[in-house]
């Protein structure tokens, strides 16, 4: 509670800062804030229980992805900074709004109650419909919110829908301590539910509106969405099944692993032939989130910390990914692939980021992407399911050769005569540092064991 | 006598909001649309849930719909839009909202859903005891909310703000 | 009001109230599949959310649970912050475009 | 020294290298970068040399727990060292050694010289994972490393798309492979619970031969092989590679990296025991790699395409050794391979430097006299090559005969006529290149020079090895000590072969007289002073060798209608021609359904809205009722 109080005053703050002449306090007044309620949240656990009314848990999985969020955070916050260019009042209410929306994702990972959940992904899909917009004079943004929005909301009543069933079935928003009345009721309000997460998790065949809203979208906002959502969806179904495991029964193992293998081969065939990176790397997320639903078979306690590492190798390869694409795209006015030809010789720290990033996506050996994959895929053999590891294997395989024609292109050399240009030191910093991150863990995936179990 | 009440209001309302989606005319629509809120607050008040009857007037029929309203008239739109003929969007809508009708109902004959000893208080709905529960037990997300109209307060400012460009 | 029970109860079965909300709610699905007008496919989303309060409200009456009525009351503070929203979205996409069609908004596909 | 200490050294100076060239590279003069770039692998060496000196058994080093499961599965990041391994690091420090001295001298006009420099650096670094990894993870990490650098150095000059393509398939055809190995790998991690390659080989003893998932599991490693190494059906990457600068394709495509996949079965020769139908398969694919890519070779005008189908072919006579159980055998060509087949693509990159990048051999001739010390390395890597007594290839390439012979009449007739071949195209080779005279234009011939010392030095070192090379493994009609196998026989699961010794002797009179006979013929044909005899149209075999099969043609006939694909898929079902069709394959049916699926994603929100709830009840229906 403390931490989301935390949250809410730097907000706040951020917005009301965002109206007076002093901008530059705006960015660190956040930063600060995300520290402020990341310690709030971990020495001040034991007062949680009072506050929360049953309605949130801190215990087990939820303090791991609220971590995530406020790490996430934390990173993506000092590069709206690049908005300042354009009249600052806009900075601050970017910063609220972001602030904000952590909120409604630490109210989704750590819910105990659906009424908590529904507020939560409301919070945050507001907040990432008003941020796909924020470009408010660029078309493709504009159609990528009203796209969002349109979606969203209907999601958001399917998956009222599945909470109004639930309720019906079991009397009871709580996800614990379930007295089911109705089995039939209960079993598709799971599913409608599940539905409506998966809609948020741009999981096929819920995933249509993931590569226009990722395209449109202003990049550094895209990669929030893909980031921070994800995450949050992520923990929110984990603290879901995590409780529905015992009462659901063998049905939703074979869905997670259909809808599973549906997301990896569709955002694969996709992903073939698109001509946007962004594009590109949103069906790619598609491919990821994939992986990631493996290892939510027999969702337990116990498996917290791999689906976090999943978590965090998408997380370091999407932020430096789609932060290389905002300084491409905002250099040469595109993110076509030709765009990225011979990036390496205009700025190699740039094509170094990115072909890490990539090679991570792609789960070669020696990176966090790969030891990811790894743990979800033994998981998934351990629960004997040998057909879709060797699908996923196949699919994984498949996946290299669209990130090695990106990679490809950084080296090429190219006739266009684009002189090298260079980007400020603290943004090449953070980027090597989601690089080197993503290189330490997958030398030491026990790097983070502590932090995720 | 009350089961009349309920089949005609039920008729009522299915009726109403199928007007909102068949009208060729959105202002039109936007009336039939509050028309069906009316309703629903009148099944409200049979079942006795008194508070969310006056809360679903207020602030649907009253501040939503009339959000509604002036932007269509703002947007000029009091006109007929053409929408292109097309019968496979209908099918395919039409078939797919009565298979969800008929697996709930399928689901739902199977249940039993009303035991005895839950009913227990009727005047639940009823605004002292609404307030007391909301303040007791739902007070977290009841404060909670609050970020969801901050935020929507930052984004409709954002969105609605001329941009400025200062290179 | 002294805690008698209201005639309803009695005359009326649970689940035809959920019948009722389901009904709305499938009304309200196939107009948000048909329509092409942005605003008004925005209606139909909110007829959907207004079918869920329903089921909600008599769930919690019939259950004699507050907490649905409780949902019912945040159901609306969100429709209200996505009516604000969304109708923000939408007035800023028609100064751009000048129309509110939803098949006008296909630049991004593939 | 300790040798734990030696160890650290020989695995991570490469990497040390890599990273201050990498890092600081942009402010070095090129010599500073070419010093600190060939200091990696000559500490390697020399520490190599330490320890072998002192070596008495398999040590060991775990550095951490690497990663592991729940259910007490773990992997450590550990390396270690035993005959093979050792045997390997004097191959991969020792001849990387010299290629980077000579990159120095070939590449230093080049802009991205020191990004080349540390790209080698990396690959060292990579290929020193691979084979000192204690572990299959350890080992995959590193074979993937070799593909990533591998990459890179094919498409190291990328202005020219072709190379580009090259880069592409090469990386395409090395994926295929690398999914049947991390099957495997997955399959193994499965059964035994450890992946730890002394603990698999000891728990081996309980098993069965034959046992079907052994069987299974040795194939699906065996497709890793084919991919690394350049077997059938996915060799055809190996010889478009040769895009990349000749040094490249000396250290990667001929030295190292491709006998990685050799020395993969070798170290899991106790798991391949088990599955006598795998070496069969194993055996039959090398025989067929070998022969194929001979006949192939014959025809060839570019140099470097000679020498990579050669390669192509040699490395099918180790597998063949190692369909026969003779895993040493195979180790000891590795080695002898390692050193001729690199003293001729650097003696061939000379040449090329000489000429400023021509690479027709049907525009060289008489080069002789204008460069006259690469004629006399390349002479006699090509003497070695052709297996001429008592040269380097000639022991090892006798003894795979040997081994072939006593496993089958037939393994051995074909390997017979495909070292036949290999001396004709390798004369034939040298032939056009250093005899006759001159056939290109009188512009060039001006300007033909010889190479500096920092690309003779190591030439000379190679060549002196290829001389003395075979010596390491004499048959045993000549000395009772073979030092390789005898040096392996602990770590190497051998069957034992022998074959009389009359045996012996009449085949190395045939071989001596063959040589001759080869080398008169050749001399004949291809010491000319025009470059008639090397245009096309000498009959239908000729054309078809020339055209590589014509493998590519017919790729190329695929690609340009998709329609039509499927008409001449069939069409060549009995033809080579489905080997690049079928590498081809999931690529092109990705990318048809992709296009195929793109109209679902049509960008109007009704339909998205559609699918989404239509999609719901689909899963209702399949789940719930």
């Amino acid at each position: 509670m403390l931490s989301m109080i935390v949250l809410t005053v730097a907000g706040v703050l951020a917005l009301f800062l965002g109206f007076t002449k002093t901008k530059s306090l705006i960015l660190p007044v956040a930063m600060l804030g995300v520290l402020a309620s990341a310690a709030a949240y971990y020495f001040y656990q034991s007062l949680w229980g009072e506050w929360l009314l049953g309605m949130m848990g801190t215990f087990g999985s939820p303090s791991v992805f609220v971590g995530l969020l406020l790490a996430c955070t934390f990173v993506i916050l000092p590069f709206l900074n690049v908005y300042k260019l354009r009249g600052g009042g806009e900075l601050g209410d970017f910063t609220g709004i972001i602030l904000f929306s952590v909120i409604g994702g630490m109210m989704m990972v750590s819910h105990q109650d659906l009424m908590i959940l529904f507020l939560g992904i409301e919070i945050l899909s507001i907040a990432m419909y008003i941020l796909a917009g924020a470009d408010r004079r660029v078309i493709q943004s504009n159609e990528a919110a009203i796209k969002y929005f349109i979606m969203g909301a209907f999601a958001s009543a399917i998956f009222l829908f599945g909470v109004g069933l639930y309720y019906v079935s079991t009397g009871s928003f709580k996800i614990f301590d379930v007295k089911i009345i109705a089995p039939e009721l209960y079993s598709i309000s799971i599913l409608v539910l599940f539905a409506g997460l998966a809609f948020k998790l741009a999981l096929a065949p819920f995933h249509f509106w993931a590569p226009d809203v990722y395209q449109g979208a202003p990049t550094i906002f895209t990669a929030v969405m893909a980031t921070l959502v994800k995450i949050a969806g992520f923990g929110a179904l984990f603290q879901l099944f995590r409780y529905h495991a015992g009462f659901v029964s063998e049905w939703i193992y074979w869905m997670m692993i259909l809808l599973a293998l549906l997301s990896m081969l569709i955002g694969n065939i996709m992903a073939f032939s698109q001509t946007s990176v962004k594009r590109l790397l949103s069906y790619s997320g598609i491919v990821q989130a994939g992986f990631i639903l493996i290892g939510f078979l027999h969702t337990r306690i116990e498996n917290t910390w791999m689906v976090a590492y999943y978590l965090v190798a998408y997380v370091l390869a999407s932020l430096a990914s789609f932060f290389v694409i905002y300084f491409v795209e905002n250099k040469k006015g595109s993110d076509d692939i030709g765009e990225f030809k011979g990036l390496y010789y205009q700025n190699p720290v740039l094509a170094v980021v990115f072909t890490i990033a990539l090679v991570s996506f792609g789960g070669v050996p020696l990176t966090a992407g790969f030891m990811a994959k790894l743990f979800v895929l033994n998981h998934a053999a351990g629960f004997g399911s040998p057909a879709l590891v060797l699908v996923s294997l196949v699919l994984a395989v498949a996946s290299m050769y669209y990130y090695f024609k990106l990679i490809n292109q950084f080296y090429t050399s190219d006739e266009s005569g684009v002189k090298s240009w260079d980007i400020s030191w603290g943004y090449k910093g953070m980027l090597i540092v989601l690089s080197v991150l993503t290189l330490f863990l997958g030398l030491y995936p026990y790097g983070i064991y502590p932090w995720i179990s | 006598m009350i089961d009349k009440i309920f089949y005609v209001l039920s008729a009522l309302t299915i009726i109403s909001a199928t007007l909102v989606i068949i009208s060729r005319h959105p202002i039109r629509s936007i009336l039939f649309l509050v028309l069906t809120f009316f309703l629903v607050s009148a099944h409200y008040v049979l079942l006795n849930a008194q508070f969310l009857a006056l809360v679903n007037i207020v602030v649907y029929a009253g501040a939503i719909m009339v959000l509604f309203l002036f932007v269509v008239m703002f947007l000029n739109l009091n006109e007929e839009m053409v929408e292109v003929k097309s019968y496979l969007p209908w099918f395919a809508a039409v078939i797919s909202g009565g298979s969800l009708m008929l697996i709930v109902t399928s689901a739902l004959e199977k249940a039993v859903l009303t035991s005895p000893q839950l009913v227990s208080n009727y005047n639940i709905g009823l605004v002292e005891n609404l307030g007391s529960v909301l303040y007791r037990e739902y007070l977290l997300p009841m404060e909670l909310s609050a970020v969801l109209f901050f935020i929507a307060m930052a984004g409709v400012m954002l969105l609605g703000r001329k941009e400025r460009i200062s290179e | 009001m002294e805690n008698q029970i209201p005639e309803i109860f009695n005359a009326i079965p649970h689940t035809h109230y959920v019948l009722l909300s389901t009904i709305l709610f499938v009304v309200g699905l196939i107009g948000v599949m048909i329509r092409k007008n942005v605003i008004i496919v925005f209606m139909c989303i909110e007829i959907m959310l207004n079918a869920v309060n329903l089921m909600l409200t008599s769930t919690s009456a019939y259950y004699s649970h507050a907490g649905g009525q409780i949902m019912v009351f945040f159901t609306m503070a969100v429709a209200a912050a996505e009516v604000a929203v969304g109708l923000a979205i939408i007035v800023m996409i028609y100064k751009n475009l000048h129309s509110t069609n939803i098949d006008v908004f296909q630049r991004l596909k593939g | 020294m300790n040798s734990e200490f030696l160890i650290h050294l020989i695995l991570w100076a490469p990497l040390v290298g890599f990273a201050i060239n990498g890092i600081f590279g942009s402010s070095f003069s090129g010599k500073t970068a070419g010093f600190i770039a060939c200091l990696g692998p000559l500490t390697g060496f020399v520490s190599t040399v330490l320890l072998w000196s002192g070596f008495d058994q398999t040590i060991q080093i775990n550095y951490y727990r690497w990663f592991g499961t729940p259910d007490s599965f773990s992997v450590d990041f550990s390396v270690m060292v035993d005959q093979l391994t050792l045997l390997m690091l004097f191959i991969v420090t020792g001849v990387g050694t010299l290629i980077h001295l000579y990159s120095v001298g070939y590449m230093e006009h080049d802009k991205g010289f020191v990004r080349f420099m540390s790209y080698l650096n990396l690959f060292i670094f990579s290929m020193l994972l691979l084979v000192m990894g204690s572990n299959l993870v350890m080992l995959f990490a590193g074979w993937e490393g070799v593909g990533l650098c591998s990459f890179l150095l094919i498409g190291f000059w990328y202005k020219n798309p072709d190379y580009n393509k090259a880069a592409r398939k090469a990386f395409v055809m090395n994926r295929i492979g690398d999914l049947g190995f991390m099957l495997g790998i997955f399959l193994l991690g499965l059964e035994f619970r450890t992946l730890d390659i002394p603990t698999l080989l000891s728990s081996m003893e309980h098993i069965e031969s034959g046992d079907p998932k052994i069987i299974l599991i040795t194939i699906l490693l065996f497709i890793g092989v084919t991919g690394k190494s350049a077997q059938i059906p996915l060799f055809t990457w190996l010889p478009d590679a040769m895009a990349g600068p000749t040094p490249v394709s000396a250290l990667i495509h001929a030295a190292t990296m491709v006998t990685a996949g050799i020395y993969l079965v070798a170290r899991m020769s106790g798991l391949f025991n088990l599955a006598p139908f795998t070496l069969d398969v194993i055996a039959w694919v090398g025989l067929a790699t070998a022969f194929v890519a001979a006949t192939i070779a014959l025809r060839q005008n570019d140099i470097k395409k000679v020498l990579a189908y050669s390669t192509v072919s040699q490395l099918g006579f180790m597998a063949v050794a190692l369909g026969c159980a003779a895993y040493s055998t195979a180790i000891f060509h590795v080695m002898t391979h390692a050193f001729f087949k690199a003293l001729l693509f650097l003696g061939a990159g000379s040449v090329i430097h000489g000429l400023h990048g021509e690479q027709d051999i049907s525009k060289m001739g008489g080069l002789r006299n204008a460069m006259k010390s690469t004629h006399l390395v390349f002479l006699i890597g090509t003497l070695a090559i052709a297996g001429v007594p008592p040269l380097a290839g000639f022991f090892s390439k006798d003894e795979i005969l040997a081994a072939a012979f006593s496993h089958s009449i037939w393994y051995f007739v074909i390997l017979a006529l495909t070292a036949v071949l290999t001396a004709w195209y390798m004369f034939r080779l040298y032939f056009a290149t250093f005899h006759g005279s001159y056939r290109g234009s009188k512009e060039t011939e001006a300007g033909i020079h010889e190479s500096g010392l920092v690309m003779l030095a190591p030439l000379f070192v190679l060549a002196f090895l290829s001389v003395v090379g075979g010596f390491a493994g004499m048959p045993e009609t000549i000395s009772s000590k073979h030092l390789v196998s005898d040096f392996l026989k602990p770590v190497v699961a051998d069957h034992a072969h022998s074959v009389s010794h009359s045996f012996e002797y009449i085949l190395w009179g045939v071989t001596l007289v063959l040589l001759v006979l080869i080398v008169w013929l050749t001399n004949k044909m291809y010491s000319v002073n025009s470059a008639e005899v090397f245009r096309s149209g000498s009959g239908w075999v000729g054309r078809i060798l020339e055209g590589k099969y014509y493998l590519d043609e017919i790729y190329e006939t695929l690609i340009s209608g998709p329609l039509r694909s499927t008409g001449t898929w069939f069409k060549n079902v009995m033809d080579p021609g489905v080997i690049d069709q079928a590498v081809k394959l999931p690529g092109l049916v990705f990318r048809n359904a992709g296009v195929a699926l793109r109209p679902l994603q049509s960008g109007i929100i009704s339909w998205y809205m559609i699918s989404i709830v239509l999609g719901l009840l689909a899963m209702i229906y399949l789940f719930l009722f």
